[in-house]
């Protein structure tokens, strides 16, 4: 199946959900899951089919000569496992909005809209198309929250996405500078990264790159958006903002910016490290404060997108490696996690605030099992995805010669602060008496969970499982996509 | 002048002209003492043929290749391909904006008359449209403004109405006698009244005499009043406000696009340049900067102030001037393909929106507050949805055309000038400016949308909308949208 | 003697034009219309001394004969009363003088530079009438759709409640 | 005596010469000519509609200190001398300064337009026509359409309702039948091809007098006229039995005589207009009148024949008014807009037709 198939289901989707009468709620979610799965599918076919070097499925048609814009896609080692997440989130969001019953249609087809955006920004070879589908991310987003949000959704969804956009201006004017400096009038990937261009180019136009994807990955001082953002989301649409939009943000770090511009990356990956060591110890700690179950997540999401971008700092073959994983890793289990607090718990226990739950573990055992197990996952514990991606990431911030030891130590020290904030948290939640008086909320055993419940859950967990298993079922495929960017970056003077 | 091809090439126009003297004659002499309501049917359904008939004359005109490379008189009517398809585009919208007039009206028992109207500024634009002459040009300013100016107060009922138009005429009129004054200078330096020659004249000359600074500066106040460029926008937001929606529409959109060739035309010295860094286009570029950069500043900040819709799409009207006049400033072929992609693309998507905003507001009976839109998703969808199609496609959200169109413009002005030495980026800050802008920009449109596509109960009950309006609303989204997945071939057409 | 006629017209023109928009003696509106009245016969003067006896002719009889007649017509039936002394805003002001200061000195500054201007050909009648007819037969037409947009303008703004 | 004049005047230079003549024609043409002419078509007036009317009509003044009367043709001498010695009362609530320029502003067009009429041939080498201008006839439209200012301002001025009303009608007729009046004389022009007026009559004496070819054009010119000098039947401004005495309700003595001598003058301005458009101006087509005089005698007889034709139109003039009742103002306003300026149009199409329709043929 071609990897574009992808793209035009989610589209399509968008467009049947839609367009089908906002009452039949039942159809139009298996119509929803379909789309998604099919989704996945196609994803799940086109990694087995990776060979894992070079391009594949390639398409190159003219679209926009004058602008030298092509319509050019395909994938590679790094996309690839960024496909598999969508997918993968895409049809979890599905099955934990299952009970989805206001404004169906159009919540699909906002819903799709952007994983379809998703999916062309990780599909793109031509750098206006990878930009067209970033912005086509950006507008489903305000509406998702604005609509069928929560806590100050209005204030949560326009701030989303001026930062967002705002992001994507300053993107759009390094991609402008990064066309007029390369010379070559064209957008495409393979051609601009053949492109010699100057080191005063790059030192400008890096930062501007960097700084306008890493506000959509969450990066400090920039991340504020983040977490009113998922707090403020519907489950789905927290789901994908945690579990991809983060990453499209990271993607565009490492794909355009880093991949096109060697120098400038050599010049301000020292900078980059510090904010993101400041991501991964300033998200623990706020995470530790936090009295929000869902503000929990986010901040922890923060945290890791944090290693996420000190793997991009590192401009070293493991580092990459890492924040590949870690993308991967943090996308599926800052998925499940939101799935879990926004959805599954809460539509038990009707409220977020930690204060008020009261003893959780009994009183719904099944649940709080797996949310521990995913808390473990989150943490890095070996076994699961994110110790495999983590590991990868320190290693390379260790070897490499654009972070310093301190800042190691540093981030190490952030990754205890995870276990600290994890482990206190799951505690609070679960473990701990009410502490809050005043809550009317009944005692005894809450409902099990559904079956869509159960198999977002395990598809998840599993896949986290699986990768945290088998990393190299994954990183086999990246090294020599990443191998090319790390050979670029050695050779540019 | 060769007579007979003249008429050939002005067939549309006789077309049109023809139909209005039947809407008129119909009116007077037909439907004496009729009905208000069957009166507007009819008259109606005369002048949207003439439109349509209008459009084919020029549709079977282009495709004589003589016609399609046509120039009279010294520049009196030039028609090229470009030129064509403005006028038909004008056309187009005046055909949209037929569909939008009100046929019940509340107090005007004129019914004729605005169809007779519309249909002569329709003319204007056109032969604003196809002219490269600066008598011309100006006549056919003036046939556009004037019909704009009555159209604004058509609804005499109100006072408002009355007083916006009233304001329009008044700094309408000054601006035309700064343009005729900058006119006679220019004419007085030069000795010549086709802009071409005008232009070559300019680079003829050793030195530029001040009196062409002046007449370029009276040039420049008086077409930045019909494109409502800031300092000279304060007409915008009243008259937007105050005259019928579907003349708001128009003057958005008809008046734009006549006026950005007239704009054009007159900063062709500019565009001539030798290089883009001779003395006269630098001091054009450098004004049409501090232009573009306070009007972008003033229309976006303004528009995120607004709580009435049709005062924000005047704001947001003048803040796309200024982002015409980023694209302008590089004077390149580049720019000039972008600043006429842009104002197409921009006057598609600002009818659509001023559309929607007429069909509901109609029965409103007062001036239409965002809020008033509420719950639109509810009781008017499919509405709902186009509007989301226009008002993204106005905030340059991608895939739309209104996206292409304004990356097209920063694209030009970025695009490197000739002479190496001055380094990356013609007009990088600038540029700079307008993208963070186009953030502030999209704030004020997804208020908007918030309120059409968020917010719960619907405030308004679902309004009828005619087959007609339907049509010619999707034609424009269907246009807005695929000039925005597949723009290379009026890109193409527009070189 | 030519020098001379052109300088009084002129200053005529200018101080009567003067008089309409700031005329410190009096508000009354009838008295700016009629110093509109006066710079437009001076202008004629002007005209006359162009040699464009045509336009001089036409300028007399078009703006100062009839259009200003509709200006007292409108003055008169309105009964307008002298107008309130207006409230101008040091800001507006400053920026007013500012704007127009500036623009006059550009504007003397340039045609102090200007080169002067060649003795114009007699514009008889004639000739005139060949060039609309010929030349500018485009605009001309033009024109005469615009006259059409006056009359239906205002058939529609004079008319209220037609039926 | 006339030798030495002519040396004289030779000594002169072309300009002086042009100073001097010019001078001298307006002085003769003004106060020899028009003054009187006015003064006695105001006892004309007089006389005719007392005969009219069945009554005698002033008869009795002469020759002043002596009891010779001499058919009353001293009257306009004892009225002159009435009104400079009546009270010149300026009323209390008058705007005082258009107060007086109103009567001004009256009473110069009218003989402002006597400067382009051509009232003789030549005279010796001085061609009998002060501003040979070649765009004579706008200038007239152009002056006369300013004679409108003098009502409209006495109205404004009297600062009473009568009078606003009288001119607030004077403003909107006049400009009426000034489209129709300037749409009537088109087809002259057409036909002659120049707008100079001594052309004008260079052309009606080759042919038949323009009366004859454009009936129609001369009746609308007719028609107008009447609006334009505010006669009877369009005596809407002044209209005795419903305004009072319209725009000059609140003037007396001098001032309401410069109105008074301003109507006459303008019905003189365009008796001669019309001599001149459409009666052949100074020719006859009898006694080789229709040449260019050749010697003074004959140049002083074609004044008089100018002369005779303006004043058997003003006797028109006068007779109408004694014959026709007042319009109704919307009648005047209908007659104006909807036969006049259609016809005149109508007219206007018709004789370039027929004129291509020549030249075509030929």
């Amino acid at each position: 199946m071609h990897a574009l198939l992808t793209l035009i289901l989610s589209f399509a989707g968008a467009l049947a959900c839609g367009l089908m009468p906002a009452g039949r709620a039942r159809q139009i979610r298996w119509v929803a899951l379909a789309f998604a799965s099919l989704g996945l599918l196609t994803a799940l076919h086109c990694a087995l089919r990776y060979g894992g070097s070079g391009v594949a499925d390639e398409v190159d048609w003219p679209w926009i000569p004058s602008l030298g814009a092509r319509l050019a896609f395909g994938y590679d080692g790094i996309s690839l496992p960024l496909l598999l997440v969508t997918g993968l989130v895409a049809v979890c969001g599905v099955l934990f909005t299952w009970e989805l019953k206001e404004r169906a249609n159009e919540f699909y087809a906002y819903y799709f809209a952007l994983v379809g955006g998703v999916y062309g920004v990780f599909l793109s070879r031509d750098l206006f198309l990878l930009f067209v589908f970033y912005e086509i991310a950006v507008v489903p987003k305000y509406f998702l929250i604005a609509i069928w949000g929560g806590t100050r959704k209005d204030y949560a969804a326009m701030k989303l996405v001026l930062y967002s956009f705002a992001g994507s201006a300053l993107v759009l004017l390094g991609l402008l500078g990064l066309y007029f400096g390369a010379n070559a009038s064209t957008f495409t990937l393979q051609e601009l990264s053949q492109a010699s261009l100057s080191a005063p180019l790059q030192y400008v136009v890096f930062p501007l790159l960097f700084v306008g994807f890493a506000v959509l990955a969450g990066m400090w001082p920039f991340h504020t958006w983040a977490p009113t953002g998922h707090v403020a989301a519907p489950t789905a649409a927290s789901m994908l903002l945690a579990g991809v939009v983060m990453k499209l943000g990271a993607y565009g770090c490492l794909r355009v910016a880093i991949g096109l511009l060697p120098l400038g990356a050599k010049v301000w990956a020292p900078w980059v490290a510090a904010l993101a060591v400041v991501n991964i110890v300033y998200g623990a700690l706020v995470a530790l404060r936090q009295t929000d179950f869902k503000f929990v997540i986010g901040y922890s999401s923060v945290s890791h997108m944090g290693f996420v971008l000190l793997g991009l700092a590192t401009l070293t073959q493991t580092g990459l490696t890492g924040a590949v994983l870690q993308m991967f890793s943090h996308g599926v289990i800052g998925a499940l996690l939101f799935a879990l607090v926004g959805a599954v718990i809460y539509s038990r226990t009707h409220t977020r605030q930690l204060e008020e739950f009261h003893l959780l573990i009994a009183r719904m055992p099944v649940i709080a099992w797996v949310f521990i197990l995913a808390g473990l996952a989150s943490m890095g514990l070996p076994g699961f995805s994110g110790f495999a991606a983590e590991l990868h990431v320190l290693m390379g911030a260790w070897q490499s010669p654009w972070v310093s030891a301190g800042l190691v130590v540093l981030a190490g020290a952030g990754v205890v602060a995870t276990f600290g904030y994890t482990l206190v948290k799951i505690h609070e939640a679960f473990f701990r008496p009410r502490v809050a008086s005043g809550s009317s909320d009944k005692e005894g055993l809450y409902e099990p969970m559904t079956a869509a419940e159960i198999a977002g859950c395990a598809l998840l967990l599993g896949s986290s499982l699986l990768v945290g298993l088998f990393p190299s079922l994954l990183t086999d495929k990246m090294q020599a996509s990443l191998k090319l960017i790390v050979d670029r970056l050695n050779e540019a003077r | 002048m060769d007579g007979h091809l003249m008429l050939n090439a002005l067939l549309p126009d006789l077309v049109v002209v023809a139909g209005l003297f039947l809407c008129l004659g119909a009116d007077y002499i037909l439907l004496r003492g009729r009905d208000v309501a069957e009166r507007h049917r009819l008259i109606s359904r005369i002048a949207s043929w003439t439109l349509i008939c209008g459009l084919l004359a020029g549709l079977l005109g282009s495709r004589d290749p003589q016609l399609l490379q046509l120039q009279i008189g010294d520049g009196q009517l030039v028609i090229t391909p470009v030129r064509l398809l403005f006028k038909l585009t004008a056309f187009l919208l005046a055909l949209v904006v037929v569909e939008l007039i009100p046929t019940r009206p509340a107090t005007s028992g004129h019914v004729s008359e605005q169809y007779a109207l519309l249909l002569l500024s329709a003319l204007g634009v056109g032969f604003l449209a196809t002219s490269h002459h600066l008598l011309v040009s100006f006549v056919a300013l003036e046939l556009l403004s004037l019909c704009l100016y009555a159209l604004t107060a058509l609804d005499m009922g109100r006072r408002a109405g009355a007083e916006a138009a009233l304001k329009y005429f008044a700094i309408g009129g000054l601006s035309s006698a700064f343009l005729l004054v900058g006119i006679s200078y220019l004419y007085g330096v030069t000795g010549q009244l086709n802009l071409g020659k005008v232009s070559a004249y300019i680079h003829t000359l050793q030195h530029l005499p001040p009196l062409l600074g002046v007449a370029f500066l009276f040039l420049l106040v008086g077409v930045g009043f019909k494109l409502a460029i800031v300092p000279f926008h304060l007409w915008a937001p009243d008259v937007y406000q105050n005259a019928p929606t579907a003349v708001a529409a128009w003057i958005a959109t008809g008046s734009k696009l006549g006026s950005t060739v007239l704009l054009l035309g007159l900063m062709l010295p500019g565009f001539d340049a030798p290089n883009a860094y001779s003395p006269v286009s630098r001091l054009l570029s450098s004004g049409l900067a501090v232009l573009a950069l306070i009007s972008m500043l003033v229309g976006n900040l303004g528009a995120m102030r607004q709580g009435n819709l049709k005062r924000l799409l005047a704001y947001g009207g003048v803040a796309s001037a200024g982002y015409l006049l980023v694209g302008m400033v590089a004077f390149s072929d580049a720019s000039r393909v972008a600043v006429l992609f842009y104002v197409l693309t921009y006057a598609l998507a600002s009818m659509g929106a001023f559309a929607v905003v007429a069909l509901v507001s109609d029965q409103l009976g007062r001036d239409a507050e965002i809020d008033d839109f509420r719950g639109c998703w509810k009781s008017m969808p499919g509405i709902a949805a186009l509007f989301l199609i226009f008002v993204l496609s106005l905030a340059s959200i991608p895939p739309l055309s209104g996206f292409i169109g304004k990356f097209g413009l920063f694209f030009a002005a970025l695009q490197p000038p000739p002479v190496p030495e001055e380094g990356f980026g013609g007009w990088s800050w600038l540029v700079a400016v307008a993208l963070i802008m186009s953030v502030v920009g999209l704030y004020y449109y997804l208020k908007v949308l918030r309120a059409f596509l968020v917010t719960g109960e619907p405030a308004l009950p679902p309004v009828r909308v005619g087959t007609n309006a339907w049509v010619v609303l999707v034609m424009l989204a269907v246009l807005v949208v695929a000039l925005g997945l597949w723009p290379e071939p009026l890109l193409e057409w527009l070189r | 003697m030519h020098a001379t006629l052109f300088y009084l017209f002129a200053a005529l023109a200018l101080m009567s034009g003067l008089l309409v928009a700031f005329n410190p003696f009096s508000r009354n509106p009838v008295t700016r219309a009629m110093f509109l009245v006066l710079a437009m016969i001076a202008l004629s003067g002007l005209f006359v001394l162009l040699h464009a006896y045509f336009l001089a002719a036409i300028q007399v009889l078009v703006y100062a004969g009839a259009v200003m007649v509709l200006f007292l017509f409108v003055i008169m039936l309105m009964d307008l009363r002298e107008s309130e002394r207006r409230r101008v805003g040091a800001f507006a002001a400053v920026l007013g003088l500012a704007a127009v200061s500036g623009l006059g000195a550009l504007l003397f500054g340039a045609l102090r530079q200007a080169p002067a201007g060649t003795e114009a050909a007699v514009g008889s009648t004639r000739d005139l009438g060949r060039l609309l007819f010929t030349q500018h037969l485009f605009p001309f037409e033009i024109v005469s759709v615009l006259l059409l947009v006056a009359m239906v303008g205002v058939i529609m703004l004079s008319q209220r409640e037609a039926e | 005596m006339i030798d030495w004049i002519n040396n004289a005047i030779a000594g002169l230079s072309a300009q002086e010469q042009f100073a001097l003549f010019g001078l001298l024609k307006i002085l003769v043409a003004v106060f020899a000519i028009v003054l009187p002419l006015v003064a006695y078509s105001v006892v004309a007036e007089r006389r005719i509609s007392a005969w009219i009317q069945d009554r005698v009509g002033p008869n009795r003044v002469g020759i002043p200190f002596t009891n010779v009367r001499v058919w009353g043709l001293g009257q306009p001498l004892a009225d002159g001398v009435k009104v400079l010695l009546k009270e010149d009362f300026t009323p209390a609530h008058v705007r005082t300064a258009y107060f007086w320029l109103a009567p001004m502003v009256a009473m110069v067009p009218a003989l402002l337009t006597l400067a382009v009429i051509p009232f003789g041939s030549v005279l010796g080498a001085q061609p009998m026509v002060m501003a040979d201008l070649n765009v004579g006839i706008l200038y007239t439209f152009g002056i006369t359409s300013l004679s409108v200012y003098g009502i409209v301002l006495a109205g404004y001025a009297s600062n009473s309702k009568y009078p606003l009303l009288g001119g607030i009608r004077a403003s909107a007729q006049m400009i009426s039948y000034e489209i129709a009046m300037g749409l009537s004389v088109i087809p002259v022009f057409l036909l002659v091809g120049d707008l100079n007026l001594g052309q004008v009559i260079a052309y009606q004496a080759g042919g038949a007098w323009l009366v004859f070819k454009q009936p129609l054009a001369f009746a609308i010119f007719l028609i107008a006229a009447f609006a334009e000098t505010n006669r009877l039947p369009f005596d809407m401004a002044e209209s005795e039995s419903e305004l009072v005495g319209g725009y000059h309700t609140e003037y007396s003595s001098m001032k309401f005589a410069l109105f008074f001598l301003g109507e006459y003058a303008a019905m003189v301005a365009v008796s001669a207009m019309m001599v001149v458009l459409f009666f052949g101006g100074w020719t006859l087509p009898v006694a080789g009148l229709n040449q260019p005089a050749t010697s003074l005698g004959v140049g002083v007889l074609q004044i008089a024949v100018f002369l005779a034709k303006v004043i058997v139109l003003m006797a028109v003039f006068i007779w109408v008014r004694w014959m026709l009742p007042r319009f109704r103002y919307d009648q005047l306003m209908q007659l104006g807009w909807k036969r006049l300026v259609p016809l005149a149009l109508a007219n206007i199409v018709a004789t370039a037709a027929v004129l291509f329709w020549q030249s075509t043929k030929s």
